[in-house]
C-alpha cells in the first residue's frame, strides 16, 4: 500500500545551481533509479533553527520513512527530532553527531580541492591562485588547505589570496571578489561559494578556473579545467536500499570520497597534455589510497609541525579543522 | 599599482556601482514628487529576473533590458493604485511590495536558475577604447554604465531647468498647494513612481545582464536598500548620488582588495564596512540641518486626496 | 442645449450648490458679477465663501447648479480652465511653495514656452506698476506672510484675468500695505478688471466695494450696496441676530505686581526660514492686557515659543513667570507657575486633529491638573477629563456634533473657543494668546475678546499676538510693536493710534531700515518716544 | 475609469470590522487564481495552507513558536511607528537582544540558578534597547533619517552575531564549528505543555507584553504621548512633551521587545546560540505589525495569521509541491488587501466612469 517515502530538508533554494540542486538532482536520481517503489518529497530553503526542527517533525510526522537532512545546522534538530519519532530514520550531512536512529555522512572534497591545487600549480603563471571562500566552517579551511597542498606539491612557492565573501549566495559579491583577486594577479580563481559568477569573470578576463559542485563549463568553456562535482545519488540509492532491506543502521558516520563516487571529477579540458596526465593520475593514486592529500610533512600557518615526514591527517582533525597550512596569504578569521 | 590594475579596479566600482545609481536616481525622482517607495528592492529583483528571462527567451539582452524596465513599471503600479489611489500608508506599501517582489522573481526565475546569462556588449570603439588608463573607463563600458551616467544628467537638468521638472518639485514641496493652482498631483505622482520602477527595474537588468549575467534567486542581496540610502545621503539632489553610489561602490569593492591583499582584519567586519560607512556620511550628511530641510520634500510620504 | 446667461454680466451663478456629506456648505447660490465691479461677497465663518469661490475656480465641483461665464454656460474643472476663461484667484491658505522662489512660484502657473528668466521679468515689471514690490529671486520660504501675498496678487495680475477673487486678502496686511493693495485694486477696476472680494472686515469692504452678495449657512440672504449700508447692519445681515460690541473697561487705578518679565530676550533662528529673536524687553504686570502687534513672520511666533517654554533659554532669569524663573523651563513646567498659553495654530499646535476634545484638554492640562486627571502610574482618570471637558464646551457655548468629537471635526471659531476655555477654566496668572480671533467670525471674537479682558480686570496679566488692529485697540492696555525680531516699548491705548503703530509695523523705529515711504515719518514718530528701545 | 476617495465625516465602524475579513477574502481570491495557474488544485492548496496547521495539536505548538517573536517585535514596533518613528531595524536588535542575554550562560556555565532566566531575559531587552539607541541617538543629535540607520545596523548586526559565533562564542566540542554551548536546563525557557508540543513560554511572554502594551496606549498617559507626539508632533511639544524623549522610548521600547523576543527564541526554541537566530523576524514583524494596525492587540492575532502562512507554505510544500516562493507573494499580497482595504475605513471609494456624473452645464 503506502510506498517507501524518502524525504529531503534543503537549507536553499533547488535551483541555487550549487550545494541544494546537487541534492535535489540526487533525489531526482534516486527517483529514477527506484522508480515506483518509492516516493520523495523535500522542503527547500528551510531556515537553520527552529524552522528547521519543525520542517523535519512535518517530515517524520506525515510518513517520511527516512529524510536526509543536508545542511551542517540541522544537526541538533535532527536529533532532537529524531528523538521523538524513533520509528524514522534519518541521516544528517556534514555534521558530527549521531544516535541510534540518526547517522551522517559527508564527502571527502578535499581530495578534489588537491587534484585541482596540483593543476593550478602546473599551469599557473603568477604562481599566486584567488580563493573565493564562503564562511570560516572546517569543511571550508579543509578545502583551502587541501588546494595549497595540491598546489605545493608541483610549485613550492606557491601562494593563495583568499576573500570571504560572508555569504553562500551573493553572486554579486563573489562577482567582485573574482575581479578584485585578478586585478591583484592572480591567474587561477577558485571558489566555495554556489553561483557561477567566478566562473564568468574568469571566462571574461581569460584566465583560468575550476568549477564547484557543477559542471560550469557553460559558464567558463575555456576557463573551466574542471570541476569537483557532488554525486550525492549513488550514496542515496544506496542508504534508501539498506532502509527498505532492513540493513540500515544508525550510529554510524560515512565519509566517502572519490573511490566512492560521492564526489567526481569533471573532464579534463583546457590544459597541456602532460597536465592531463598527472591529474589523472593523482585521482587514481588517490582512488586507490596511495595518496592521501595531507600526508606530512606539513607545518602549520605559523611555521610549527603539524604533520611529521610520512605522516596522515586523521579524520577527527580534518572534520575540526581551524587552522592554516603554510603558505596560505591570509589570516584565518577567528 | 600598473596603470592598468588602477583602471581594472576602477571598472569594478564603475560596475559596482552602476546599478545602485540607477536604482537610486530613479528613486529620488520618486521622492522629489513626495512619494516614499521602499519597494525599490522588489522591483529591482523582479526587473533582475525579467530582464533575464527576456534576454534568454529572445537571444536579445537589449530585450531583456527592455523587459526589466517593463516588469519595474509594472510593480510599480502596483504600488502606485495602493499608494495614490487608495492613500494607503507608503511605508508599509513599499515594504510589501520588496516582500511580493521576491516572492514573485523566485516563482518567475525557477526556470531561469543555473541557465548561462547574456552580457550586454561592452562598448568596443578602436583605438578609443585601448588608450591607457582612461580608455576603457571612458569608451569600453558596459552600455548601462553610460546610460547610468546620462540618465543622472538628464535628472538634473530636468529638475531643475525644465518647467515640468519645476512642478515635480512643487508637488513634493507642497500638494496641496500644487492641486490649487490646478496641477494634476496624482498624474504626476504616478508618472514619477513609474519613472523610478523603471529605473529599479534597469537596475535590476543590469545585474542579470551585466553585473553577473545569470538568474540566482535573491540575486539584489539588498542593494535596493542601498539605493534608497543614498538618495537621503544625496540629500536628494541628482550629483551627490553618483558621489554617493561610487562611494559605495569604492568601499565595496576595497574591502576585498584589502582582504586579498591580507590584512588581518576579520573579515566580518570588512563585509560591515559598507554599512558602516553610509551610517557615518549619513550622519555627516544629516547635520547640516538648512541643507536638509531645503531640500527634503516637505510632503514626502503623505498621502494626498484631493478634495472635489 | 443649456440657456444662456446674462450677456451683460461678466459672470452668473444660477442655483450653485456644493454638499459635503451631509453639510450644504452652498446651497443654490446665485451671484451676479458685472464687469468692472468690485463685489463683496460677505458671511460669518463658514457661511460657505470659499467654498463657492472654489468652485468657481475649478478647485470644487459644484454639485448641482450652473456657472455661466460672459453669458455662456462653462464647466470649470480646473483652475487651468479656471485661467484659460480668464479668471485669477488669491487664496485663502496660500497655495506657494516655501522651497521655490518667488519666480518659480509664479513660472509654475504658465506654460512651458516662456522661459523663467522671461516671468522674472516680467513680474518684476507688474510689481513695479503696481506698487507691490517683490524680489523675483527669493526664496518664499524665506518671505513674510505680506511679502507671500504680493507673490499671489502678482502671479494672478500676470495672467490679466477678467475677474480676480481675493479671499481675505487684507489679514495679513499692515494698515499701510492694505491701502496700497487698495489703491491697486482701484487700478484693476479703472482698467475693466472685475473683482470678487472676501473679508470679514466690513469698513473696508464699504470703503471699497461697489455691490456685496451675503451669505448665511450656504444662503444668500442678500444682495446689497455696502455704501447704503452700515456696518452694523451688515453684521447683523451676515449674522442673523445683533452682535454685541465689546466694551473696554478702563483699566485698575493699581497696576498689580510684574507677572510677566522678560528681559534682553535673544534667539538664533530655528529653521532655515524663521526670524531671530533681537534684545526683547518687556514687563506685564497683574490686571494690564498688552497687545503686540506685527505683520505676521516678524517673529511672533518664535517669540510665542520662546514665552511658552516650547523652546527654552539658557538664562533662567531671561524670562520670569508670575514671579519665578523660568527661562530654563519647560512649558510644562512654566504652566506650574500658574501661565496658560494659546497658540496661533489651532489644528495641529494647540490641538491634535485626531484626538477627541477629552484628549485635547489632557493636553494641556495633564501636569496642573494632574491629581484630578492622572492618577497613579500615569493612569488616566477620563472620567474627570470628561466632566471637564462638557463644562468648558458649556461655558464657552462650543457647537459640536457628538457628545466627544475630535478636534479637526469642529469649525475653526469653535475649536478656538474650546482652545481658549480649556486655559481659562484653570484661572491662569498669565496668559500669552497668539491671534485669538484669526478667521473667527463676529460673534465668536466678541466673546472670546471679553473673556479675555475679563481675565485682565480680574488681576492676571494676558498678553495678546494679533494682526488685528481693531482688535488690538479695542481691547488692549497697552500696545508694543514687533518687527523683524525686535520688540518696541509699549505705547499705551491713549497714546496709540493706527497711523503711528501702522508705522511701527513697517519698521519704523529708530536704529534699523524702515521702508522708504515710511522713512519721513519715522523720524518724527521717534522723536515723541524717547522710551523706545534701540 | 478613475477612482475617487472621499473623506468620511467619521471612520466607519462597519468597514473597521469587516475591513480585515475583506482583505483575507481577497487574499484566498487570490491565492485561488495563483494556484490554479501554476496548475495545482486551489482548493487542497488553500486547504493546506490555511486548514491544515491547525488541524494538529502539534503544528498548533509550532504555529505558537512561530509566531512569538513576530508578535512580541511587532507590538513594540506598533508604538514605535504609532509615534511616527519608523525602526525597520528590528532585526538587528534582534540578534543583538541574543547575544547579551546569551552572555550569561555563555561566559558564566555555572551560574545555574532561579535567576539565570530572568537575568538573561533582562539582558536581552537591554541589548535589543541599547541596539535601538544607536538610531535615535544619531536621528536626535544628528538628524539622520532612522529608517536607513536602523536598517544598516541589521547587517552590521547578522555581521557581529557571525563573527561570534564563529569565534570568541564557540563551542570548544563543537568541532569548530560555529554555534555556542548549548544552554544548561535552567538558562532555558521552557516547553508549556511538553507531551502535546514544543511551544516554549516564549508565546506567554509575547501575548502578555502585548497586553500590557495595550494596557499603556489605551489607559496611561505614555500611551497618550505616543499618539499625540505622533500624530502631531508640535501639539505634543506644546502639551509639554519631548519629541527627543519620545524618540528615545519608541526606540528603547521597540528595541527592548525585539531583543527580548531575541533571547526568548535563543533560549527558548533554539536553545545555543548560532551564527543566525532569526529567519528574518524582524522584517517579517513589520507586516504584522501593520496587519494589526499598529494594535498590540491585532499584532497577536495578525502575528498568528503570517505564522500560519508559513506553516502553509510548508504544508502545501510537502502535500503538492507548491513552491515556497508562494508563500511570500501570499504575505505581500495579504498586506496590500489589508492596507486597501483599510482605505475604506475612511474614504468612500467612488467609480468615476468617463465624464458621468457631472453637472451636465459643460457647453458643447
Ligand atoms: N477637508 C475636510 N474634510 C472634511 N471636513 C472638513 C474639511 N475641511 C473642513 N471640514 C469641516 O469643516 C469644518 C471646519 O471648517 P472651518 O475651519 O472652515 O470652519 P468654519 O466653518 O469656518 O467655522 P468657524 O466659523 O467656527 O470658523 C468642520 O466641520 C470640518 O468637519
Ligand atoms: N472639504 C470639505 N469637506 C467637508 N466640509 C467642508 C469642506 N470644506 C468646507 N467645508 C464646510 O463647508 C462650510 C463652508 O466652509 P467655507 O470654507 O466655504 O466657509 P467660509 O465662508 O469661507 O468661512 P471663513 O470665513 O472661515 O473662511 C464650513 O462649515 C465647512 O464646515
Ligand atoms: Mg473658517
Ligand atoms: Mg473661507
Amino acid at each position: 500500500q503506502d510506498k517507501f517515502k524518502a524525504c529531503f530538508v534543503y537549507i536553499g533554494p533547488v535551483t541555487d545551481g550549487g550545494w541544494t540542486q546537487a541534492h535535489d538532482e540526487a533525489r531526482q536520481y534516486v527517483e529514477e533509479q527506484l522508480g515506483d517503489e518509492i516516493e520523495t518529497a523535500y522542503l527547500e530553503n528551510v531556515p537553520e533553527g527552529p524552522d528547521s526542527e519543525r520542517a523535519i517533525t512535518r517530515m517524520a510526522r506525515s510518513g517520511c520513512n527516512i529524510v536526509f537532512t543536508t545542511s551542517f545546522g540541522y544537526m541538533d534538530p535532527t536529533i532532537a527530532v529524531a528523538e521523538k519519532h524513533p520509528d524514522v530514520m534519518f541521516e544528517h550531512a556534514t555534521g558530527y553527531k549521531t544516535a541510534d536512529n540518526v547517522t551522517n555522512y559527508n564527502a571527502r572534497f578535499y581530495e578534489g580541492r588537491y587534484i585541482i591545487g596540483q593543476i593550478a600549480g602546473n599551469i599557473s603563471e603568477t604562481g599566486t591562485a584567488g580563493y573565493i571562500a564562503s564562511f570560516p566552517i572546517p569543511e571550508v579551511v579543509m578545502g583551502i588547505n587541501a588546494f595549497l597542498q595540491g598546489a605545493r606539491s608541483v610549485d613550492p612557492d606557491f601562494k593563495l589570496k583568499v576573500v570571504w565573501v560572508n555569504s553562500w549566495h551573493d553572486a554579486g559579491k563573489e562577482a567582485d571578489a573574482a575581479k578584485a583577486l585578478v586585478d591583484q594577479g592572480v591567474d587561477i580563481l577558485t571558489q566555495h561559494t554556489d553561483s557561477a559568477a567566478p566562473m564568468q569573470v574568469a571566462e571574461e578576463r581569460g584566465i583560468h578556473a575550476f568549477g564547484q559542485a557543477f559542471d560550469q563549463s557553460e559558464a567558463g568553456p575555456t576557463a573551466q579545467k574542471t570541476a569537483i562535482l557532488d554525486t550525492w545519488g549513488p550514496y542515496y540509492v544506496k542508504r534508501i536500499k539498506m532502509a527498505m532491506d532492513g540493513t540500515w543502521k544508525g550510529g554510524e558516520s560515512t565519509w566517502d570520497g572519490l573511490k566512492d563516487g560521492i564526489l567526481t571529477m569533471a573532464p579534463y579540458r583546457n590544459m597541456p597534455d602532460d597536465v592531463k596526465a598527472m591529474a589523472e593520475e593523482t585521482e587514481a593514486k588517490i582512488k586507490s589510497g596511495e595518496l592521501h592529500p595531507f600526508t606530512g610533512p606539513i607545518n602549520k600557518q605559523d611555521g610549527t609541525e603539524w604533520l611529521a615526514e610520512g605522516e596522515t591527517a586523521e579524520d577527527g582533525t580534518l572534520l575540526g579543522m581551524d587552522f592554516y597550512v603554510e603558505g596560505v596569504d591570509d589570516t584565518l578569521p577567528n | 599599482m600598473d596603470v592598468n590594475m588602477l583602471q581594472n579596479i576602477l571598472l569594478t566600482i564603475a560596475t559596482a556601482s552602476t546599478p545602485l545609481l540607477l536604482a537610486a536616481i530613479g528613486e529620488l525622482v520618486v521622492e522629489r514628487s513626495g512619494v516614499l517607495n521602499l519597494g525599490v528592492e522588489g522591483m529591482m529583483v523582479i526587473g533582475a529576473v525579467c530582464g533575464f528571462a527576456g534576454a534568454f527567451i529572445t537571444g536579445s539582452p537589449w530585450i531583456g533590458a527592455l523587459a526589466g524596465i517593463l516588469a519595474g513599471v509594472l510593480l510599480s503600479l502596483l504600488f502606485g493604485f495602493l499608494a495614490l489611489s487608495l492613500a494607503t500608508n507608503q511605508v508599509a506599501t513599499g515594504l510589501s511590495l520588496t516582500l511580493l517582489g521576491i516572492g514573485l522573481s523566485g516563482m518567475i526565475g525557477e526556470d531561469f536558475v543555473g541557465r548561462a546569462g547574456i552580457r550586454l556588449p561592452r562598448l568596443d570603439l578602436p583605438v578609443l577604447s585601448d588608450l591607457p588608463l582612461v580608455g576603457k573607463l571612458l569608451f569600453g563600458q558596459d552600455p548601462l554604465f553610460y546610460v547610468s551616467i546620462a540618465l543622472t544628467a538628464a535628472v538634473m537638468w530636468f529638475l531643475f531647468k525644465t518647467r515640468t521638472g519645476l512642478t515635480l518639485r512643487s508637488i513634493g514641496d507642497n500638494h496641496k498647494s500644487a492641486h490649487a493652482l490646478g496641477i494634476n498631483v496624482l498624474l504626476y505622482r504616478y508618472l514619477a513612481v513609474m519613472f523610478g520602477g523603471a529605473c529599479a527595474g534597469l537596475a535590476g537588468a543590469h545585474l542579470s545582464l551585466v553585473y553577473t549575467p545569470q538568474w540566482v534567486e535573491n540575486m539584489t542581496a539588498g542593494r535596493g536598500w542601498i539605493a534608497l540610502a543614498l538618495v537621503v545621503f544625496a540629500s536628494w539632489r541628482p550629483w551627490r548620488v553618483i558621489g554617493g553610489a561610487y562611494l559605495f561602490g569604492a568601499v565595496t569593492i576595497g574591502q576585498i582588495h584589502a582582504q586579498a591583499l591580507g590584512i588581518p582584519i576579520p573579515s566580518q567586519l570588512m563585509s560591515a564596512l559598507p554599512y558602516l560607512a553610509t551610517i557615518v556620511v549619513l550622519v555627516l550628511i544629516s547635520r547640516d540641518r538648512r541643507l536638509t530641510v531645503i531640500n527634503t520634500p516637505a510632503s514626502l510620504a503623505q498621502p494626498f486626496v484631493p478634495d472635489r | 442645449m443649456q440657456d444662456r446667461g446674462n450677456d451683460a454680466l461678466l459672470l452668473e451663478t444660477r442655483g450653485l450648490t456644493k454638499v459635503f456629506g451631509e453639510l450644504k456648505a452652498c446651497n443654490e447660490v446665485d451671484l451676479k458679477i458685472a464687469p468692472g465691479e468690485i463685489h463683496a461677497l460677505l458671511g460669518e465663518n463658514g457661511a460657505g465663501k470659499s467654498t463657492l469661490v472654489k468652485m468657481l475656480f475649478g478647485v470644487l465641483d459644484p454639485t448641482e447648479g450652473g456657472i455661466y461665464w460672459k453669458g455662456e454656460p462653462v464647466r470649470i474643472g480646473s483652475p487651468g480652465e479656471a485661467r484659460r476663461h480668464g479668471i485669477g484667484m488669491v487664496f485663502q491658505h496660500f497655495s506657494l511653495f516655501e522651497a521655490l522662489t518667488a519666480s518659480e512660484n509664479i513660472a509654475l502657473v504658465f506654460d512651458e514656452k516662456t522661459p523663467i528668466s522671461q516671468i522674472a521679468e516680467r513680474a518684476r515689471a507688474v510689481s513695479v506698476e503696481y506698487g507691490l514690490p517683490l524680489d523675483p529671486h527669493a526664496m518664499v520660504g524665506d518671505l513674510s506672510v505680506g511679502e507671500r501675498q504680493r507673490i499671489e496678487i502678482i502671479r494672478c495680475l500676470l495672467q490679466k484675468p477678467d475677474l480676480i477673487i481675493l479671499d481675505e486678502p487684507t489679514s495679513v496686511l499692515t494698515p499701510q500695505e492694505a491701502n496700497r493693495m487698495f489703491d491697486t485694486l482701484e487700478r484693476l477696476k479703472a482698467e475693466g478688471t472685475s473683482i470678487l472680494y472676501i473679508s470679514h472686515r466690513l469698513d473696508e469692504v464699504k470703503r471699497l466695494c461697489d455691490t456685496a452678495t451675503v451669505l448665511r449657512h450656504g444662503k444668500v440672504v442678500a444682495h446689497c450696496d455696502p455704501r447704503q449700508e452700515t456696518a452694523t447692519t451688515l453684521a447683523n445681515l451676515m449674522v442673523g441676530s445683533d452682535v454685541e460690541a465689546v466694551k473696554r473697561q478702563a483699566s485698575a487705578a493699581t497696576p498689580g505686581p510684574p507677572l510677566i518679565e522678560i528681559s534682553n530676550l535673544e534667539r538664533p533662528p530655528a529653521t532655515p526660514f524663521s526670524i531671530p529673536l533681537r534684545g526683547i524687553d518687556l514687563t506685564v504686570r497683574g490686571g494690564e492686557l498688552l497687545g503686540i502687534a506685527g505683520v505676521a513672520g516678524n517673529g511672533q511666533g518664535e517669540f510665542f515659543e520662546a514665552v511658552s517654554g516650547e523652546w527654552r533659554q539658557e538664562r533662567a532669569d531671561t524670562i520670569r513667570l508670575n514671579g519665578r524663573n523660568c527661562g530654563h523651563k519647560n512649558i510644562s513646567d512654566r504652566r506650574m507657575v500658574g501661565a496658560a498659553f494659546v497658540p496661533e495654530e489651532r489644528l495641529g499646535h494647540g490641538a491634535a486633529p485626531a484626538l477627541p476634545l477629552s484628549d485635547n484638554l489632557l493636553l494641556s492640562r495633564h501636569t496642573t491638573d494632574r491629581r484630578a486627571m492622572v492618577g497613579p502610574l500615569g493612569f488616566v482618570r477620563m472620567g474627570a477629563v470628561k466632566e471637564a471637558t462638557q463644562r468648558i464646551i458649556r461655558e464657552m457655548d462650543v457647537r459640536k456634533s457628538g457628545e466627544d468629537p475630535e478636534a479637526a471635526a469642529l469649525s475653526g471659531g469653535n475649536l478656538q473657543k474650546f482652545l481658549i476655555g480649556r486655559e481659562l477654566d484653570r484661572e491662569p496668572m498669565v496668559l500669552v494668546v497668539d491671534q485669538p480671533t484669526w478667521g473667527v467670525d463676529a460673534g465668536a471674537a466678541a466673546r472670546i475678546r471679553k473673556a479675555l479682558i475679563d481675565l485682565a480686570r480680574a488681576g492676571s496679566a494676558v498678553l495678546v499676538i494679533s494682526q488685528d488692529l481693531d482688535e488690538l485697540f479695542e481691547i488692549s492696555d497697552a500696545i508694543a510693536v514687533m518687527h523683524d525680531g525686535r520688540l518696541s516699548s509699549p505705547l499705551p491705548i491713549a497714546e496709540a493710534s493706527f497711523e503711528k503703530i501702522g508705522l511701527l509695523m513697517g519698521g519704523a523705529e529708530p536704529g534699523h531700515q524702515a521702508h522708504a515711504h515710511a522713512e519721513a515719518h519715522a523720524n518724527t514718530e521717534g522723536s515723541h518716544e524717547p522710551g523706545a528701545p534701540i | 475609469m478613475r477612482l475617487e476617495l472621499i473623506k468620511r465625516p467619521q471612520k466607519s465602524a462597519l468597514y473597521s470590522a469587516i475591513s480585515p475579513l475583506l482583505a483575507l477574502v481577497l487574499t484566498l481570491l487570490a491565492g485561488f487564481l495563483i494556484f490554479s495557474l501554476l496548475g495545482k488544485p486551489p482548493v487542497a492548496a488553500l486547504h493546506a495552507y490555511f486548514i491544515e496547521p491547525l488541524s494538529e495539536a502539534w503544528q498548533l505548538h509550532e504555529l505558537a513558536i512561530k509566531a512569538a517573536p513576530l508578535i512580541m517585535i511587532a507590538v513594540g514596533l506598533s508604538v514605535c511607528y504609532r509615534s511616527n518613528n519608523w525602526n525597520i531595524g528590528a532585526e538587528g536588535q534582534f540578534i543583538i537582544g541574543g547575544i547579551t542575554g546569551s552572555l550569561v550562560p555563555i561566559l558564566f556555565p555555572q551560574f545555574q540558578t532561579l535567576f539565570t532566566l530572568p537575568v538573561m531575559l533582562l539582558l536581552g531587552f537591554i541589548g535589543g534597547a541599547a541596539m535601538g539607541a544607536i538610531p535615535a541617538l544619531l536621528k536626535t543629535r544628528f538628524n539622520t533619517n532612522e529608517i536607513l540607520t536602523s536598517l544598516m545596523l541589521v547587517y552590521v548586526a547578522q555581521l557581529f552575531l557571525d563573527w561570534l559565533a564563529r569565534g570568541r562564542f564557540r563551542d570548544p566540542g563543537g568541532n569548530n564549528f560555529p554555534g555556542s554551548i548549548r544552554f544548561p536546563e535552567s538558562a532555558r525557557l521552557g516547553e508549556i505543555f511538553p507531551s502535546h508540543g514544543s511551544a516554549h513560554w516564549g508565546i506567554v511572554l509575547a501575548i502578555l507584553s502585548a497586553i500590557i502594551v495595550w494596557f499603556m496606549m489605551r489607559f496611561l498617559m505614555k500611551g497618550f504621548e505616543v499618539k499625540v507626539l505622533g500624530g502631531s508632533p508640535r501639539a505634543g511639544r506644546f502639551g509639554g512633551f519631548s519629541s527627543t524623549k519620545m524618540v528615545f522610548f519608541a526606540f528603547l521600547l521597540s528595541g527592548g521587545l525585539a531583543g527580548l523576543a531575541g533571547i526568548a527564541e535563543v533560549a527558548g526554541a533554539i536553545g545555543q546560540l548560532r551564527e543566525t537566530i532569526s529567519p528574518g523576524y524582524g522584517f517579517a514583524a513589520i507586516i504584522v505589525a501593520f496587519l494589526g494596525r499598529l494594535n498590540p492587540l491585532g499584532a497577536i492575532a495578525a502575528g498568528f495569521v503570517l505564522a500560519l502562512t508559513y506553516l502553509g507554505g510548508e504544508a502545501a510544500q510537502m502535500s503538492l509541491g507548491v513552491s515556497e516562493k508562494v508563500a511570500r507573494v501570499f504575505q505581500g499580497l495579504l498586506l496590500f488587501f489589508v492596507l486597501g482595504c483599510d482605505t475604506l475605513i475612511h474614504y468612500r471609494i467612488k467609480f468615476i466612469f468617463g465624464e458621468a456624473g457631472k453637472p451636465a452645464t459643460a457647453k458643447g
